[in-house]
């Protein structure tokens, strides 16, 4: 991809593609929008890793009898999916990509406020992607993505500490990630750009970026004491000395339940910007969808203990946790709700980024609503660590995350490259990620309930409809996956030129050249208009918010 | 093909989750399908018809903002009330539940009886009569779960759980390890045999048994040395342990523990954790390592039958669990 | 652009610094039961303020910078206050009720 | 490679802003002025500092748990640490707190050879902190109280400690957490002294001035960090059950 990118080619304007040529040039930059191509490419190698092991998984699962790997081979496979889809690929997916290409130039910065911390975020990322391969080429691990005392600590024959370690270094890519966007949205503002003209992406990355400034170091640690717990043979987790293991559990869902928000959020923020642009409309109640990202962030910090009602937590703090999570759904409906009324009396174009738009608001309702059946106490006793818990946070990150990032990858393709992608495939392969989407995912709620529990390798032969449903699905969705890929690559030479603003968007990112120069703006912004100002300046400041 | 839909509910809890899961299914099949339905309509009513088409703004609604806002909330109320009156009410079992000693081990459930049968990956219970499980880890952490009775809880290595169901439909229901435990997780099911009042008792007769627990914890009571300094009828060099469980004893540090089940596991695996006032530490070895959790439970439900007034050895009626008060209270020392 | 203490003022909190710490010390010996660590976190408590308020200078920082000192405590407790709900009532028995 | 000359159409943006266009070669590109960029820095720094205080929030968390588990047992194993050590320690890093934060007020009045004999003196501090935590470990080792390495724990009842064998088990956590906590506190420590060096070696080629100190005073806030997380760790770790006779 880098390759080619940077290809010289015909006489252009100057722009961060073609400002400097040579490995070192991309190795070396400081620019943001060079180092989210960077962390672009990395990611887009980690989820199709992490896609392979998913293959694996649902083409073991065709068969109730476990017959195509054997269980440690098959433990091994869903850890490694699990590990590197929410550590390598969510986690930095949107924020570390388009939040770094868009965040400085939505506020007319001209960098980030730490360009070096920012390239050294992307090295911190790197050398953990590396620790994670590393295990899974010396063998693999086998202690699913959520590390569980004592298995990990005591039991687990695998190359845990590795894997351990690839987690704890790329945490602090994340961090790294999230301080830099904090300094930046509150020191390098353009001026006349106010708070309450941040577009609600750059809002929605604020948010994030609090979770993983203020949760990430919380799993870091835990995941070090674990760590040294394997390594000395002796730790605070152990139960043999006295050591509680659902203490371990608190302190990884401390930060392991807000990351959920770390990566729902930036999407919800892409599918504002979505909206509001293939609707030719102010988002409504913008102060709300803002404030509903903020709330996300810091009530997501109250919820954690939802992920243990069944682990002789007190009976008391399930009944706490159970109601606060009850709270955070208000403000994830609040967004859905304004989203839909943005669409009342607006001119809807069905541009491929709106049809990710689309289904990123149907799943994620149906995503946010499944997981009330999980934060509510009796049906949690049942459903939680079932096939249920396994639909329900694909919904979220699969039907939610990954899709807001496909329709930001279509939205501002042309931006970052100056080429248009080709509308029919991109619509044709959008209709079948939902499609097998749905497919791999919707009979795993059915299978839940029934009862099938999750990370089984062999199951009772009366869930094998669902399952062979759900394979069938992962197939589909494969190949929907496969073709944006595709086309893509094709588009950076064969696609036709985008033009500085194709979709008639506003956002000072359009206000640029596509590609934008090294340093963003030929001129510094100054913003004189509330974001999304469709009606063009006389837009009047919210009229009841 | 016949495919499934929900499982068996053949638990008292059962029908209960099930209706809560109906309600908000209906809750969420509801709200999808608003979502959806406005949408596909706005996105038809509004296509865009002409490339210069620029709508009016509107730029929002406080009464719809807290209109969708608070209604939500309360409904999510409702689902918050009655899962958790269903969960408080499987909090503790029944006083007349019967025990059944559960252990879990990479990778199988071992199943003991107060009356001495013990089986692996079954589990026989009677219908319509309460019954307590008393989970225990060798390991790791496992999961005891019963699609049928919509139940589960977890085996935490370290202590003593707890759940209890009532079983309503005789039928063999699978068991599973709900928590992931290692290479053979998916192999750690079971099945839960639920037989009527008298095929159960008859399955009772009919499982050979060594001996009630309270037999075999006796003997291991010897076998491990424990009666020699732990005497019965007079203060040997340790604690008389009869009637010790069910009260509080107190500690060398000034403080009292009550003496239940964990109380019990803590002072066999490690004598010194915590010290009968007026005894020295180091007197008895620690058995940290040394006795599996099935014996530890034998063990445990030996000297919970210390606790009434009876002999040591006679069983003690099924179900029958010393009541609190008649207990001496700090029935330790004398 | 700052205001710049006085060195004085940097001597002196250093010598209220330096004899909490021996306060701290001695204070530990005498029997208060539970209050022992009240007194000893307070005092300890007493000394971070001292620092980040002085040496630190957030007294005389923006209230963005003291916003964000600030969060980081307040996320603290979230952590160590709703872990603890957990360990405080885990042996509450509920009989069967909610309330 | 970044270049730190601005470009003249930079400059041109500065202007542009009203700013102030003092042309100052430690002003990076993408910043407006200098005040912008001394500002973001500070915040990073503090936004840096909120990732450590939950970091060692995570470690305080457990401890707070076990030794609300185990009291006895914690104050057992406390009385094997040696609060003189302890309070020897707090004392110098205090000392190295004061000269750090006078070094930041030498920087901020633009007195390089005060700045230079400052950081100098807290470089000495910090070592002086690590040297005594380097004899109390070795302590610790002499004294069989290192749980983490096998055959290098002994807690079974002295003389000197007749009651303690009942703390056997439990005892282990308290010193896991006593390394790990002291561990990657002086893990910092050894971070904070290479970065005062570093700091001291960019004082000396004259770097600063009273309009550029941005390097000192972020780290200083990290020196002061690690100093309140050891105020902390002191009276948690080595002022427990002090009162009476171990039972």
């Amino acid at each position: 991809m880098s390759t080619a990118l940077i290809e010289p080619r015909t006489v252009e304007t100057p722009n961060y593609l073609n400002a400097e040529y040579g490995w070192k040039s991309w190795l070396f930059t400081k620019d943001h929008k060079r180092i989210a191509i960077l962390y672009i490419i990395s990611i887009t190698v980690m989820f199709f890793l992490g896609g392979v092991f998913a293959g694996l998984i649902r083409f073991e699962l065709l068969t109730p009898q476990g017959d195509l790997v054997n269980s440690d081979t098959y433990n091994k496979f869903f850890t490694m999916h699990g590990v590197i889809m929410v550590f390598f690929f969510l986690i930095p997916s949107i924020p570390a990509t388009l939040g770094n290409f868009f965040v400085p130039m939505m506020i007319g910065a001209k960098d980030l406020a730490f360009p070096r911390i920012n390239l050294l975020s992307w090295y911190i990322y790197v050398v953990g992607a590396l620790f994670a391969l590393t295990a899974v080429v010396m063998g693999g691990v086998d202690t699913g993505w959520t590390f569980y005392t004592p298995f990990s600590s005591t039991f687990s024959n695998t190359f845990v500490i590795t894997a351990a370690c690839g987690v704890f270094i790329s945490g602090f890519s994340s961090i790294l990630t999230g301080l830099n966007f904090i300094v930046t949205v509150h020191k390098m503002r353009a001026p006349g750009m106010t708070w309450g003209r941040l577009p609600l992406f750059v809002w929605a990355n604020y948010a994030t970026s609090l979770i993983q400034v203020l949760g990430t170091p919380v799993v870091a640690i835990t995941l070090a004491l674990v760590g040294l717990e394997r390594a000395f043979h002796i730790g605070i987790f152990d139960p043999a000395i006295g050591g509680d293991p659902i203490l371990f559990q608190h302190m990884f869902w401390f930060y392991s339940h807000p990351a959920v928000y770390i990566m729902i959020l930036p999407g919800m923020g892409v599918i504002s910007e979505l909206v509001a642009c293939f609707s030719r409309k102010a988002v409504f109640g913008y102060s709300f969808v803002a404030a509903s990202s903020i709330g996300i962030a810091v009530i997501g910090f109250l919820v954690w203990g939802h992920h243990m009602f069944v682990t002789g937590m007190s009976m008391y703090a399930s009944l706490y946790f159970s109601l606060l999570s009850m709270l955070v759904a208000v403000p994830s409906a609040i967004k859905v709700f304004n989203w839909t009324a943005t669409l009342y009396r607006s001119s809807i174009s069905y541009a491929t980024p709106m049809l990710y738009a689309f289904g990123f608001i149907g799943l994620f309702t149906i995503g946010g609503l499944t997981g009330l059946f999980l934060a509510t106490l009796a049906t949690d006793v049942h459903l939680t660590d079932t096939y249920f818990v396994v639909a329900h946070f694909h919904y979220v990150m699969v039907g939610g995350m990954v899709m807001a990032y496909m329709g930001g990858m279509h939205f501002w393709w042309p931006k970052m490259t100056g080429k248009m992608y080709p509308e029919g495939w991109a619509k044709f392969s959008a209709l079948l990620v939902f499609v097998g989407f749905n497919l791999t995912f919707f009979p795993q709620f059915a299978a839940g309930y029934l009862g099938q529990p999750r990370r089984y390798h062999a199951y009772a032969p009366e869930f094998q409809v669902y399952n062979v449903l759900s394979t069938a699905g992962a197939t589909v969705l494969a190949v929907g996956y496969i073709i944006p890929f595709i086309y893509f690559m094709w588009s950076l030479k064969y696609g036709e030129p985008a033009g500085d603003n194709p979709y008639k968007a506003t956002g000072l990112e359009w206000k640029t050249s596509s590609p934008p120069p090294t340093y963003n703006f030929e001129t510094p912004p100054i913003v004189t208009e509330e974001a999304y100002a469709y009606a063009g300046h006389g837009a009047k400041e919210g009229d009841v918010v | 093909m016949q495919i499934p839909l929900l499982p068996e509910a053949a638990s008292t809890t059962a029908p209960y989750v099930d209706y809560l899961y109906w309600y908000m299914s209906a809750v969420t099949v509801i709200m999808t399908t608003l979502i959806f339905a406005a949408v596909f309509f706005f996105a038809i009513k509004y296509r865009r018809r002409s490339e210069d088409e620029i709508p009016q703004p509107i730029h929002g609604s406080l009464k719809l903002e807290i209109a969708w806002s608070v209604i939500p909330f309360l409904v999510m109320l409702t689902f918050f009330w009655f899962g958790a009156q269903i969960y408080f009410a499987n909090a503790s079992p029944p006083s007349d539940a019967m025990d059944v000693y559960v252990v879990g081990k990479q990778w199988m459930w071992k199943i003991q009886y107060p009356e001495g049968q013990r089986e692996i990956n079954e589990l026989h219970v009677p219908v319509g009569r309460p019954v307590k499980l008393t989970l225990a880890s060798e390991d790791v952490i496992h999961s005891f779960f019963v699609p049928a009775f919509r139940l589960k809880h977890d085996v935490v290595p370290g202590r003593y759980d707890t759940m209890w169901f009532n079983a309503t439909k005789p039928g063999r229901y699978h068991l599973f390890c709900a928590e992931y435990c290692g290479t053979e997780h998916s192999g750690m099911v079971g099945w839960v045999t639920v037989m009527s009042e008298p095929d159960y008792e008859n399955w009772l007769a009919n499982s050979g048994a060594e001996g009630t627990m309270v037999q075999q914890g006796e003997r291991l009571f010897g076998q491990f040395g424990c009666s020699s300094c732990h005497q019965l009828d007079q203060q040997g060099r340790c604690p008389n342990l009869r009637g010790v469980y069910g009260s509080r004893v107190q500690l060398n540090d000034g403080k009292t523990v009550l003496a239940d089940d964990a109380y019990i596991r803590e002072s066999i695996l490690n004598p010194n954790a915590k010290i009968v006032a007026g005894y020295k530490s180091d007197l008895m070895p620690a058995f940290q390592g040394q006795i599996s959790e099935e014996g530890l439970l034998q063990l445990v439900v030996y000297i919970k039958s210390l606790a009434i007034n009876k002999a040591p050895g006679e069983v003690a009626a099924p179900g029958t669990q010393p009541a609190r008060e008649r207990i001496l209270p700090n029935g330790v020392k004398k | 652009m700052h205001q710049v203490p006085s060195v004085r003022t940097y001597v002196l909190v250093w010598l209220t610094l330096t004899i909490m710490t021996i306060v701290t010390y001695y204070v530990s010996k005498i029997e208060m039961g539970e209050w022992n660590i009240v007194v000893a976190l307070l005092i300890a408590f007493f000394k971070m303020m001292l620092v980040v308020l002085i040496f630190m200078n957030v007294k005389a920082e923006s209230p963005l910078t003291k916003l964000f000192a600030a969060a980081g405590f307040f996320w603290l407790i979230l952590l160590l206050g709703q872990v603890a709900i957990d360990y405080i009532s885990r042996t509450w028995m509920p009989e069967g009720k909610m309330w | 490679m970044l270049t730190p000359v601005t470009a003249p159409r930079r400059e041109t943006l500065s202007d542009s802003h009203g700013a102030v266009a003092e042309h100052n070669p430690n002003l990076r590109h993408h910043f407006d002025t200098m005040e912008q960029q001394f500002d973001s820095a500070t915040l990073g720094m503090w936004v840096f500092l909120l990732t450590e205080i939950m970091f060692f929030g995570g470690m305080f968390c457990a401890y707070m748990i076990y030794r609300s588990m185990y009291p006895a047992a914690f104050a057992s194993t406390s009385a094997h640490m040696n609060p003189k050590w302890g309070a020897i320690n707090t004392a110098v890093l205090i000392v190295s707190s004061l000269s750090m934060a006078l070094a930041v007020r030498a920087a901020r009045l633009g007195q390089q050879k005060a700045l230079q004999i400052l950081l100098l003196i807290t470089i000495f501090f910090g070592l002086a902190f690590l040297g005594v935590k380097a004899v109390e470990y070795h302590e610790h080792w002499v004294d069989n109280k290192v749980p983490l390495i096998a055959g290098h724990w002994d807690y079974s009842n002295t003389e000197h400690e007749p009651n303690q064998a009942q703390y056997a088990r439990q005892a282990q956590i308290l010193f896991c957490f006593y390394f790990f906590m002291t561990g990657f506190h002086a893990v910092h420590m050894i971070v904070g002294v290479g970065l005062m060096l570093t700091i001291f070696a960019m004082a000396r080629k004259g770097k600063f001035d009273a309009h550029y100190f941005t390097p000192v005073e972020i780290s200083g806030l990290y020196w002061h960090f690690v100093d309140i997380v050891w105020i902390f760790l002191f009276p948690l770790l080595y002022l427990i059950g002090r009162t009476k006779e171990l039972i």
